[in-house]
């Protein structure tokens, strides 16, 4: 009787490379196994899965958002301990830490993937009008003020509508050049710097920059619109996650390419964002405990790791291994971490634990920045008001 | 009645009123199904003119269709939506009878415990209703959804019917009850025909709710045998949240089976009034 | 009241056998679930266990300025949602249901059922549809301004705090006014022709026959109806979730307590869910609608006639 | 079989006392006619027997049992409607049937009474109409056939004629009394049709005002009213009631019906002028204005001609000739 | 002013067809009533002069304007339905007041016409109740105070009184015909009450399965029938018909009134057996089996006392004897 291991997921956009290429491949290998790939809308997963676990009803493998929302299920018991599972040392500290107790003791998910933030342009526009791509602000200002001054392009094309799209794309994405990424990122959970400091300041400083050279009405953008307008060619720079890159590939006429953050001054040192995304883990009610684990130390496989990086350009993979990939916009996204210096979204570690939420916080925030709603010192007052009701580092 | 109580003016005025609603009621829908007929550029280009030679494309249609087995899942929320409605309609007439009719003790509080259920998200019980299904073997089965709606349509069900029940006269009641009829004959034969108008209302709000749910069907009903085709046309929207042809072709197949199952109740409707008007 | 020589009146079982299906279905699968739910606000959870702290989780929601600000918010959204409903939803449903139940209106078939079709189209596609239909993105609406030359009046409305609620609410009664218009035309149909006829003759037609005669016999619907829209408004949640998302942006402006609670209970994307803040919400949630049913049903159903025809 | 005894029944609609202690027994097989002017609680007696209505205090017995509490699909009774009350959503003919289907008459059965039926009120042309597809006559008769075909052993009919042609209502109204002898069924009946009461009733309850004033066989009320109020409601025209005062009698008042006054251009007890001739065919009614006895009615067989203000003679029967004390009461 | 011509006025629901072409003309003041077997279209005329319903075809005018597309309101016409037709909702004084208070009449002046009507139709003590809380005969004076209220130059009455007591319903009639005279206004009344008819109208209309029969005065369809039909629905009880062929006469059918027979026990021109002797009080109605004649219905003025079984010789007035032909004409 084959034993059949169910995967909770948010990805729904990933379900025809599980059926058509992961589950087969890790089928064909581990003979008996079945494996099902069942994803639920990604608003509704958490929700979702944190019903289904209660009540018992949840499937074998859990896909695992990074940091506190898994950590809270295993607190919970419903994650499984994988500290001990083959092939988990495939992975970096640095990558495992997302799925870590704060004492760094248990491991409770495989990493799977990160995403690196940047920003992506029209190469076909900018070869228009004659551009070069920016490497300092200066220049960064220099590029949108032409193509706004040209009118054939919207400069940016970035909503505030989703809020998040604000935060991510905007703030997450250029602040580590300001607070100096993991240094700025830590010191901020050792409450040794404040989200008031100018080096947290900063960003929204220029976020606020950003307002003229969005589109018309960009409050009332949306993500997918964001989109469209840069993959119509309407838009000449996209603030973008890696993730995009699939999408884009399919959809864009034009060609593309990709520039990290642009530094304060020529010489600095960059910081990206190269954010553990993405990771799996076991139920512990599951009642095919072994077949999982067998299933989960695949996924920390590199054979795993190159079909899903291919497959999925823009996800990349946290393996130790290198993976060889294909796609030249993948390729410039990871390029970076060669020449910069990564780290991982500053309010995700720890910082959000507490009400109020500070990414949740930080969406609204940084959306009312760009629109001009809030000043950069209003909005970074707020927000470390908000954390400091409840967030008291031990000194 | 005759053409002397109408006047032509009125008459025009309440078309030209009613027209002018049904084109706001309407435009965004067909807006939507409009441009799910067109190509990438011409959904941007001129989203307001209808589909033309050069524009007309069927690419959304072709991504949606063979994404799953929509048949299936068809049948699946119609088995639900329709079985959920009967009992809504049974139970709710049945107990909104028992409100509208008889004076008993308690039939107040009995009332306002009934309407309790619309002042609470069902969504929030969701953990005990899992447990309770998972307790007794009803996850992924069309049966837990059909007891979840059942229990969630009825508490409308019951304020709505109950009203219109006391307008039944108590003459033509007390007939039947002269007649010989019993308690429950009088409420088939002859309460039930005549509240048909308003069951039918009553049928058609609950079961768009039903319908159009995502939440039970994901928690208690996910397996690819009992997924129903709200949950299955929102995990490929969750898919293409960029491909508009795709979105918009989606959008507008799943339009389609609510109003066909609407226009078929709405006959009944229909139907219903025209035999219970009968004064 | 009987004399005492009269006999005890039999059980009237029947009431019984009518109440029963729908009792027990209703009490196991809603009401027992949500009292556990509801339950949860008197405890906390700590270190994994959940321990009973009687009222404080509500001290927190209107002590911690966290919380309490968030919830009169909403509260205070919640109610200019509401207004906004009662205000153009239920005028607008009733008008089109005494046109449509004018006798012999040709196609009132067909402006019926075109008339419900918003109502029974799912969030998802509302929100979409009216997304896609208000972006400046997309311009559909600035389009149609430029129409009637009203183009410089065109914003981003979803995206703006100061239009975002009202314009969601709109969309909302755009998608709900088929509802009070099916109660209402199912109560004007069922008054009887021969009174109408009879005020036909008294002279009493067009709107002194709609005022006097037909709105008085359907004023119980229209108390149903209100009432409906209050509960259906202080428990809305989808539409401004699909539109809007859980954080009812731009900048809270259009949180009302659905969105409010479904943050608090399941979390949102960092958040993690806190059923005992929840479930706390909830039953505040739950304690304004059964205020306002209970008004109804106490000071305004009692009062309201009801006629047999 | 089919005996009622009522025991002291009174009822109040809130403050308003409807019925003030009804006492009445009717035997089985009697059929028994309630007449009194309108809205002095035919109808809610008819409900109260009926078990629609729950009295305020009082028994009601139906063959010796209490029926307080029966529920009136077990009291064996039918009632023909004053609002008709029929089932708007069927036909005629499910109208009739349904009471008996659902007593689990075979078919056949069903079907032959509901021919007779409506063979006995001339409603085969409609029978797969719906009730307001009917005219009101045609309604009326539906709500006769609905009772008639249960053949139950009492029945209770709230003026059930009202509103048939007058050739209707005399077939009907033999069909009725044709079904009491044949069903020996107990019949209680409201009307206000004095022919009908007359013909029908072996027994006549005159109430006023939620009391019931006089009991009596139809000649009896007649013949030997107990009270001017009986005098005055029992025939038609009415009786003339004359002030004694006038007349110098001791009696109060002085009753005689108009067909046993005499008129003659001659001669006679009182003098007066013609107000008014109705010319009914059959019998004419003249109003004479006289000197000494006021208005009155008189009553002529055939063809009368009078002019209104020629002057007349009346002349009272004295045999057939009421007096009434000062409580209304006949004096003997 | 309240003239109304009625031009080959034809109905039909559906394909039965229940006005056949009516052709009738009403002029001013007159006091017009239909009458004929329910279900003849009677109620269904009223509803096309009110404009409540199209006719199929033909024309109504009143006060010689077609007034086909007229609006029921702007006809001056005030409506009594057979089922009364008020509004639930309204107190008995509002019910009346609604229509004035519309047209915008002075409030003391509705005061005034209020009281009026309420006094004539007993009603003072109900006036703040609703219609639920009213018996059958009270909803109906209701239903009458409503239309007179508005002294409208055409009334339409559609059985107004089926619901009253004897003594009331006297009254009101002569209330109506007093009202009658004092707005000079038109009526048209349907009763079923021979003694309405004979009383109120100048002009009686005998409908017939969708068609008329006779237009007449009351005496001259009492005394000249046209038809069979007009002769045995005017008058009660109904003339008696003999079929000639036992008689040996020439016409088919001959025709005699009940009150027209006189009986002698011992000799007379047709032999029977009493077969049953309803005591109305004022007259009695005896049913004799005759050898010759067959069953004869015969009125006899007063008490007369008949056992069934005796044997009774049965006299025709020559005078007034009619003769019918084969299609049920008048012979003369
Ligand atoms: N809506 C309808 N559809 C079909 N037939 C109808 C309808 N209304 C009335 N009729 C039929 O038309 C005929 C005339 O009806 P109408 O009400 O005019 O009779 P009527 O003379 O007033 O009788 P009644 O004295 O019993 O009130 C009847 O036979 C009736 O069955
Ligand atoms: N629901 C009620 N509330 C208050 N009063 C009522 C109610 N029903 C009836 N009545 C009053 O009770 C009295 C008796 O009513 P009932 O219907 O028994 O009269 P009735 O004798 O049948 O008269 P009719 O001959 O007019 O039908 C009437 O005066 C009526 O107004
Ligand atoms: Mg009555
Ligand atoms: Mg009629």
């Amino acid at each position: 009787e084959d034993v059949t291991l169910n995967i909770e997921s948010w990805r729904g956009d990933d379900l025809t490379i599980w059926k058509d290429k992961l589950i087969p491949a890790f089928e064909a290998k581990n003979p008996g196994i079945k494996v099902v790939f069942a994803p639920s809308a990604p608003t509704e997963y958490d929700a979702a899965l944190g019903a289904k676990l209660s009540a018992g009803s949840a499937g074998d493998l859990i896909t695992c958002r990074p940091f506190d929302k898994s950590l809270e299920l295993f607190k919970k018991g419903n994650l499984a301990d994988l500290s001990s599972l083959p092939g988990m040392d495939n992975f970096s500290p640095v990558a495992k830490a997302a799925w870590q107790t704060d004492d760094g003791k248990s491991s409770f998910c495989v990493p799977m993937a990160s995403v690196i933030h940047g920003f992506i342009y029209n190469k076909d526009a900018f070869d228009k009008l004659g551009l070069k791509v920016p490497t300092t602000n200066e220049e960064f200002y220099a590029v949108l003020d032409k193509i706004k001054a040209d009118g054939t392009y919207i400069p940016m094309a970035m909503g505030t509508k989703d809020l998040w799209e604000a935060a991510t794309m905007g703030y997450q994405n250029i602040g580590p050049n300001y607070w100096k990424g993991e240094e700025g990122r830590l010191a901020l959970i050792k409450g040794e710097q404040k989200l008031t400091d100018p080096q947290w300041v900063e960003p929204y400083k220029e976020l606020a920059k950003w307002k003229p050279y969005l589109g018309d009405g960009f409050e009332a953008q949306t993500y997918p619109d964001s989109q469209n307008l840069f993959t119509l060619g309407r838009a000449a720079i996209y603030p973008a996650g890696s993730w995009e890159i699939g999408l884009f590939n399919t959809q864009a006429q034009f060609k593309m390419g990709a520039f990290p953050p642009p530094v304060q001054k020529a010489g600095d040192t960059c910081y990206i964002s190269d954010h553990t995304d993405i990771g799996m883990g076991l139920n512990a009610a599951s009642k095919h405990p072994e077949e999982a684990k067998k299933f989960l130390s695949w996924v920390a496989s590199p054979d795993f790791a190159t079909i899903y990086a291919n497959a999925l350009p823009g996800f990349f993979s946290l393996n130790n291994t290198p993976v060889k990939m294909e796609d030249p916009l993948a390729q410039e996204f990871v390029s970076w971490r060669g020449k910069c210096k990564s780290t991982i979204r500053s309010t995700y570690q720890i910082l959000s634990r507490g009400t109020p939420n500070l990414e949740n916080e930080t969406w609204v925030e940084s959306a009312n920045v760009i629109n001009g709603t809030d000043t950069p010192e209003a909005a970074a007052k707020k927000l470390q008001d908000g954390l400091d009701s409840w967030y008291k580092p031990a000194k | 009645m005759s053409t002397a109580t109408h006047s032509l003016p009125r008459t025009i005025g309440a078309h030209a009123v009613l027209l002018t609603y049904t084109a706001i009621a309407l435009f965004p829908v067909i807006l939507v199904i409009m441009n799910s007929f067109k190509s990438r550029a011409g959904i941007f280009g001129a989203p307001l003119t209808p589909p033309t030679p050069k524009t007309f494309d069927l690419i959304g249609y072709t991504t949606v269709i063979g994404q799953g087995d929509f048949i299936h899942y068809f049948q699946n929320s119609l088995v639900v939506t329709v079985a959920s409605l009967f009992f809504v309609l049974l139970f709710g007439a049945m107990a909104a009878f028992a409100l509208s009719e008889y004076r008993f003790r308690g039939n107040t509080m009995m009332g306002l415990y009934l309407a309790l259920g619309i002042m609470i998200p069902i969504r929030l019980g969701t953990v005990a209703i899992l447990q309770l299904m998972v307790a007794s073997g009803l996850v992924n089965t069309l049966t837990a959804l059909i007891l979840v709606y059942t229990a969630q349509g009825l508490p409308l069900a019951v304020f709505i019917l109950s009203e219109f029940m006391k307008q039944v006269s108590d003459d033509l009641k007390n007939a039947g009850r002269i007649d010989g009829l019993s308690e429950y004959t009088i409420f088939f034969r002859l309460v039930l025909p005549l509240v048909r108008p308003s069951m039918a209302t009553v049928a058609v709000f609950t079961m768009i709710p039903i319908w159009n749910d995502l939440w039970f069907p994901l928690i208690l009903a996910p397996s690819e045998e009992t997924k129903t085709v709200t949950l299955g046309a929102q995990l490929f929207l969750g898919q293409f949240v960029t491909n508009w042809n795709a979105i918009l072709a989606a959008l507008s197949l799943a339009i389609l089976p609510v109003l066909i199952l609407y226009v078929i109740f709405s006959r009944q409707l229909i139907r219903g009034i025209t035999s219970g008007a009968v004064k | 009241m009987a004399a005492q020589t009269r006999p005890k009146k039999p059980i009237r079982w029947h009431i019984g056998v009518f109440l029963a299906p729908a009792v027990l279905v209703y009490t196991a699968i809603m009401i027992l679930p949500l009292a556990g739910t509801l339950q949860l606000s008197l405890f906390r959870n700590i270190e994994q266990s959940q321990v009973f702290v009687g009222l404080s989780n509500f001290r927190t929601l209107f002590g911690d300025p966290n919380w309490s600000v968030n919830f009169w918010n909403a509260l205070r959204n919640n109610v200019w949602f509401f207004i906004i409903h009662m205000l153009v939803q239920n005028p607008i449903g009733v008008l089109l249901a005494a046109l449509l139940s004018s006798p012999r209106l040709r196609f009132a078939a067909f402006y019926r059922t075109a008339i419900f079709v918003p109502t029974i189209l799912s969030f998802v596609i509302v929100g979409f549809a009216w997304k896609l239909i208000l972006s400046p993105i997309w311009g559909v609406a600035p389009h149609l301004m430029d129409f009637v030359g009203l183009k410089s009046l065109f914003t981003p409305w979803l995206g703006k705090e100061q239009y975002a609620l009202t314009a969601l609410s709109l969309v909302s009664v755009w998608q709900f006014v088929g509802i009070p218009m099916m109660l209402i035309y199912a109560a004007l149909l069922s008054i009887p022709d021969e009174v109408i006829e009879a005020a036909e003759c008294d002279g009493i037609t067009g709107m002194a026959q709609f005022w006097k005669i037909k709105l008085p016999l359907i004023l119980p619907s229209i108390g149903i109806i209100s009432i409906l829209t209050f509960v259906g408004n202080f428990n809305a949640f989808d539409l401004i979730y699909t539109a809007q998302g859980a954080l009812a942006g731009p900048n809270y402006s259009t949180d009302i307590l659905g969105t409010f609670l479904y943050r608090a209970f399941f979390g949102f994307q960092l958040q993690v869910g806190d059923p005992n803040m929840g479930a706390a919400i909830a039953t505040m949630m739950f304690l304004i609608i059964l205020a306002g049913v209970c008004v109804y049903l106490f000071l305004v159903q009692t009062r309201l006639r009801r006629y047999q025809f | 079989m089919g005996s009622l005894n009522i025991e002291n029944v009174k009822k109040a609609f809130g403050p308003v006392e409807v019925l003030k202690g009804i006492d009445l027994e009717v035997v089985d097989g009697e059929f028994v006619v309630f007449v009194g002017p309108s809205g002095c609680g035919k109808s809610t007696l008819l409900r109260v027997i009926a078990g629609l209505e729950d009295s305020t205090s009082g028994r009601v017995l139906i063959d010796g049992d209490d029926v307080s509490v029966t529920p009136p699909a077990k009291r064996g009774i039918a009632m023909v409607f004053q609002t008709y009350a029929l089932y708007p959503h069927l036909t005629v003919k499910n109208n009739m049937g349904l009471g008996l289907k659902q007593a689990g008459t075979p078919a056949t059965e069903i079907e032959r009474r509901i021919k007779i039926a409506s063979a006995m009120l001339s409603l085969e042309p409609y029978l797969e109409r719906r009730p307001a597809e009917l005219s009101g006559g045609q309604r009326q008769r539906v709500a006769i056939g609905r009772a008639v075909v249960r053949e139950p052993k009492l029945f209770l009919f709230d003026e059930p004629l009202s509103n048939l042609d007058a050739a209707l209502r005399v077939n009907t109204r033999l069909e009725i009394a044709q079904l009491h002898r044949r069903l020996k069924a107990t019949m209680i009946y409201v009307t206000h049709d004095q022919v009908e009461a007359m013909t029908l009733a072996d027994k006549i309850v005159v109430l006023n005002a939620g009391k019931i004033e006089q009991i009596g066989s139809p000649m009896e009320l007649y013949n030997s009213p107990a009270n001017e109020f009986v005098a005055g409601f029992i025939g038609s025209p009415k009786m003339n009631f004359i002030d004694s005062a006038k007349l110098g009698e001791t009696a109060k008042t002085i009753g005689v019906r108009p067909e046993h006054l005499t008129v003659d251009a001659k001669s006679g007890a009182w003098k007066g002028t013609v107000v008014h001739a109705e010319h009914l065919g059959a019998d004419t009614n003249l109003y004479l204005d006289c000197e000494k006895a006021g208005l009155l009615t008189v009553r002529i067989f055939g063809v009368y001609n009078a002019e209104p203000g020629a002057t007349l003679f009346a002349t009272p029967d004295p045999a057939k000739t009421y007096r009434f004390g000062a409580d209304g009461r006949v004096l003997k």
